[in-house]
């Protein structure tokens, strides 16, 4: 029985970190077929212990230490998938995975239908991902969008304990490829987690309204709704009622939701890490402009990374879009 | 030309110096034995072989000329490559795993993946038109050098199963120089996988000569990573199965990889696509084709009179009525519904792929109602 | 001298395919300094003949048949730009970018800003690009929407022989890395080419009207600039004046040439072979909406791929873009 | 321990048998001398390596003390390696060109490149201090592997240019396994481009020791791709010196590429971010400490009275002026100004970034404006 599973630990206040290796450790239970792989997720426990204990309790065949070669990783994942097997990648960081990208592309995200539904790619790729925690080069990308545009995968992230316990876990049931993205600097905020058999995890393809307000429509995820929460509290010292939507999946992305919501506020911003151009804000834009058009009363607002490469850290302060960025696009779209 | 020794050293070509490989037929037909790879060869098993390689040289030419007709997009000739295929297919036990290039159709044949069954991706109709796992026989791959990984993974697999099952990855010269290749080499020593390399060097990657991959004979690129390789005459039936049997054998009993080269030729073109002629020389393909596979076996067999006339035309006829089978299913291949491509994104319910598939449907519903109501009038 | 610069070569028709080849030579003389790369470009000419005849010209030192290693092709060339070539690489299908993605994206695209304007990567890489001529899985891809999320690259297309002519040795003059999408179902359609020196070619930055109209403004790039123009003579036969504009640039963006447009005409269909999901029509559905808000009679449209893998040959009529599609999403806009 | 031979052959642990590798000087300081990489070794050259490695292993501690203290973000040391770093960059010529990891510090020493310059991307003020073409030393590269590539095609413009010039590309033990890597060896050993591949092996990779990367030696990866690897006494400054100079002649004399495995120990940390207690057992350590790579040195210089007791007190004070010059610059680093992001993105004027500038200078300025209102209240 798994720590998660003790009753004592049902409301116990977790980190990321520790609620994503809690639901690994819980599929590994479940499941004997699922197995992790990756560069240092044995011994180390991964870089940032997601991992950690996990191949001393389950052993080295199914927490398997790969050779430095995501492709290598992915490439076999594929195999081990084929053979039954239902592997968990870890790519140490989000700069890292485009040694994959060929495999990811051509190979998991087509296998299925190359196949015509004869074969199933149960694969779950985890990547720590994002800024804010004052990397070198490459540690603070923010990939998402380009495996959104790729059908056959899935595409979600966490932006909390909660929702990493178990949506690790669905991914992991999951008979589809999905990438995980994990908001890594929000692996050390912690909230209380009820691991109980009997709590109801939202589906994986659904958005979540995590605040609700009636004058505007904050969209945001991962590391990004933290952000955006902190907003829409300043913003409501002025007297303004920010709705905030945590989006959960990117692909597939749930618009129901946030035009559900626009349609009640009028008003979208949309933020994340990742750069605006050709970033998620583009597409949910303008799915969502063409639901509401009659409806929206100010274009919607994008914020999000420039049209530069990531920083150097000590330059991401501005460059990340924070508490006052967020206020500033929420204030053009009252001006508007 | 070669001559009979009952060593183990055979050159490639008289005038060109080649390093060694394995051979246990010679071009003339002549049975050399080799100390590490015995076989016997029954009179029944010889025909046998000789039938697989005549029918899949007959599938292959029905290929060529159901692409020449337009009833194909494309088509990747194995012609010349008959006996590597055969070899090494014929050498694989039941539960054994082949992850093919996109010109294994003679590996196909010996896994018992219908021919016809080949053909779906080249005419368009599908990118893979079998259950891999049905006869263990993965989907012809594209990407150059992708599916080696997966077949390591899939050894990593039988490995944690405990399983007595051995796994081929095939690929072409060209395809060595790719990192997920040499990525595969890399996996599979580091976790001692129960995988066979089994690289057919047909000698060109569409334009370009194996000397623009590699300086070295292939063979010898597993020795850097650690596991042995070895080169077998790649046009020699018997050789390829007992080599392929052999690496099968000692992967299985937990010795890790093997790479084998065969080496071997592209008689035709890359693919219906491509134009050889401006890139090599004609007498090339004369030298070749004095090594041919099939005629080699047939002389073989020959001298030995391990089969009679009626045997050859029962072999000839059956080649003649397989062809017309390819031909007849392949003309009578649907095209698939259109609708059809939104069937197999995703395994359960995606709501976008849904609302896609509707719009498409009501689109193309527009036209059908648009005809209806033209012939209506 | 080159045959483009023959004066009886002025205006004689050329393919597309036959355009870039001389455009190639042009550069080669003109700069010594210019190297081709890529699989099987040397003695086949590539297998479309683009690259023909210019190894014989110009030797195998400057016309280099690679390994069949496509991050090893880019990852050279990077090497050789630091030594002061130029080299231009060719990627031989759309489909086979992938294995070179890592190098493109963390290495030619980031150079420039990591030595802080001391190394420059004056680096042509051409892919051909698109679907429609019956292919193999792999054969018919549309990638541009994963190269322009990422900074640092100049992505371009032509849809024409002019345009190839001149941009491809645009291209190759520029001091940034572009990539260069050749939209190979129009490799073997005519125009009439004037390769005199006095020409004066468009900005590689700007986007071309190349149809004027008034009621609803088309924005295309590549293989679909035909289709939107055919679409066009179609709807003006309905009594429909559609403005057809060739984006040329993808990055960046030439978003001032499509908003004076639609300033204009107040109506916006962007067309491409690429997923709508996350796909150029989303950035510039986003930019335009943001501009021309007030002036917008309808959402806009966008036509393109699905969300699905590129289907087997036999469906990609039903896939791709069509006149039929384009003058739908026209009527859509109308409806409004 | 080792003992005096006269041979090639040192083991590099008593215990488990090590592949030969080529020595010359001995954990205790013993000169041997090797058949095929004869070095004269002046006592002035002996002081002046000495220094060298003194210089850099103070350069090393003052990195990681200024992580320690917060003014760096990260740091990635050298400590145990700096032989393998010196033996290689001295041995390159001004016009020879190095295309190095994130650990080559003492490398970028040899170059001439200031070590200050090397903070720059650890502190986030910068991802590269330096120019290049400047003293011949490339920037450092994160991503694992891809600068072999990028060495490999500089070394093919090297013989475009018909230059007398060599390259070195560094990278470590894990990295072999990555597919740039093995498509560096591929395009290099096609091309005979004249690169040296200087792999440090380190044992290490992060947390996974070298067996999981490969289960031979490193070296012997040069074979499979057609040329000429060895492994050299990575804690050896002659050793690698003389293998270096050797090698690099090798290759500018159109031999073609070669790779050398220089056999050495990452004393410390992977980086100031790790935490090797979880991974690695402390007495491995202590084996590698009795291998010192400055110990030998200096014990090689006792025996010979290379040295007076000025000499060593001038490095002490010169490794302390040094440290000292580093830290003042160090904390002297301005932050960068927030709008430089935008100023090398692309060579010409582009609009959408000049938009982007002008919107963030706009949206910074205004709270310049407020904070001078809220000054001015
Ligand atoms: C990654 C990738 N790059 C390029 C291609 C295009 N291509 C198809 S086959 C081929 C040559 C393959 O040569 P080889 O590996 O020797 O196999 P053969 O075709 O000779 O059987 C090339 C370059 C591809 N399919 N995949
Ligand atoms: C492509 C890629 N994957 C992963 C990483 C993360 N990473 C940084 S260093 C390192 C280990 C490198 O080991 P090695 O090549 O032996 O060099 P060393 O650090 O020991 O000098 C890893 C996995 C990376 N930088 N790049
Ligand atoms: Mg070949
Ligand atoms: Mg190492």
């Amino acid at each position: 029985m798994s720590a998660a599973r003790d009753d004592s630990a049902r409301t116990a206040p977790v980190t990321l970190a520790k609620a994503l290796n809690l639901g690994l450790r819980r599929a590994m239970e479940d499941d004997s077929k699922v197995v992790l792989m990756g560069e240092d997720i044995g011994r180390l426990g991964g870089v940032f212990r997601v991992t950690d204990g996990l191949q001393k309790d389950f052993g080295e065949a199914r927490v398997i230490d790969t050779p430095l070669a995501e492709s290598g990783v992915i490439g076999t994942a594929v195999g081990l998938a084929l053979r039954g097997y239902r592997p968990v990648c870890e790519i140490q960081f989000d700069g890292f995975v485009f040694p994959a990208f060929d495999q990811i592309t051509t190979q998991v995200a087509k296998l299925y239908a190359r196949s015509l539904g004869k074969v199933r790619m149960p694969m779950v790729i985890r990547i720590p991902y994002g800024g804010g925690i004052g990397a070198v080069e490459h540690h603070s990308e923010s990939p998402e969008a380009l495996f959104a545009h790729t059908a056959g995968l899935r595409i979600v992230t966490p932006s909390n304990p909660v929702d990493g316990y178990w949506m690790i876990q669905q991914a992991i049931a999951s008979d589809d490829p999905v990438i995980f993205f994990e908001p890594k600097r929000r692996y050390w905020e912690k909230a209380p987690l009820d691991a109980s058999d009997d709590a109801e995890p939202r589906p994986l393809d659904r958005a979540a309204v995590v605040r609700p307000g009636t004058d505007l429509t904050l969209a945001a995820y991962g590391p990004m709704v933290r952000t955006c929460l902190d907003a829409a509290k300043a913003a409501d010292e002025e007297g303004r009622s920010i709705e905030v939507v945590d989006l959960r999946t990117i692909s597939p992305l749930d618009v129901d939701t946030v035009a559900e919501s626009v349609n009640r506020t009028g008003r979208l911003v949309v933020v994340h890490e990742a750069p605006v151009f050709f970033g998620l804000g583009a597409e949910l834009a303008a799915q969502v402009t063409d639901r509401c058009f009659y409806r929206l009363e100010a274009p919607v607002g994008r914020v999000g990374g420039f049209h530069t490469p990531y920083p150097p850290s000590r330059m991401e302060e501005v460059y990340l879009p924070d508490l006052d960025r967020v206020l500033d696009a929420v204030d053009r779209a009252f001006e508007h | 030309m070669t001559t009979r020794t009952s060593g183990r050293t055979r050159r490639a070509s008289p005038s060109e110096p080649e390093p060694e490989f394995v051979q246990l037929l010679t071009p003339e037909g002549e049975r050399i034995d080799h100390p590490d790879y015995p076989l016997e060869v029954s009179a029944e098993q010889a025909r046998s072989l000789y039938r697989d390689l005549v029918l899949v040289r007959r599938i292959d030419a029905e290929g060529t000329a159901l692409q020449r007709q337009g009833e194909l997009g494309l088509w990747a000739s194995l012609l010349g490559q008959e006996a590597a295929q055969i070899g090494s297919g014929r050498a694989m036990r039941e539960t054994d795993f082949a992850f093919p290039t996109y010109r294994e159709h003679g590996v196909a044949w010996c896994r018992g993946v219908d021919p016809v069954n080949l053909l779906g991706m080249f005419r368009g109709v599908n990118n893979g038109g079998w259950d891999p796992r049905e006869k263990n026989f993965n989907l012809y791959t594209i990407v150059i050098g992708s599916q080696t990984l997966h077949a390591v993974g899939y050894a990593m697999g039988v490995q944690r199963d405990g399983a007595d099952e051995g796994v081929i990855a095939y690929f072409g010269d060209g395809a060595s120089s790719q990192g997920d290749v040499n990525e595969a080499f890399v996996f599979a020593a580091s976790y001692n996988a129960p995988v066979v390399f089994f690289c057919q060097n047909n000698q060109w990657a569409i334009s370009e000569p194996t000397e623009r991959q590699s300086r070295v004979p292939l063979y010898r690129r597993a020795q850097g990573f650690g596991f042995p390789g070895l080169r077998v005459d790649g046009n020699d039936v018997f050789a390829c199965l007992a080599v392929t049997r052999a690496a099968l054998d000692y992967t299985r009993n937990g010795n890790g990889p093997m790479l084998i080269e065969a080496f071997t030729y592209r008689m035709g073109a890359h693919t219906t696509s491509d134009d050889p002629t401006r890139y090599r020389a004609n007498d090339e393909l004369e030298l070749w084709r004095a090594r041919d596979p099939i005629l080699r076996l047939r002389r073989y067999m020959d001298h030995g009179g391990l089969a009679d006339e009626e045997f050859y035309a029962t072999v000839d006829k059956e080649s003649d009525e397989l062809a017309a089978r390819i031909r007849a299913a392949c003309l009578a291949m649907p095209d698939p519904d259109p609708l059809s491509m939104f069937e197999y994104v995703y395994t359960g319910p995606h709501h976008q792929v849904a609302a896609e598939r509707a719009a498409l449907a009501d689109y193309l519903g527009g036209f059908a109602d648009a005809e209806h109501a033209e012939v209506a009038r």
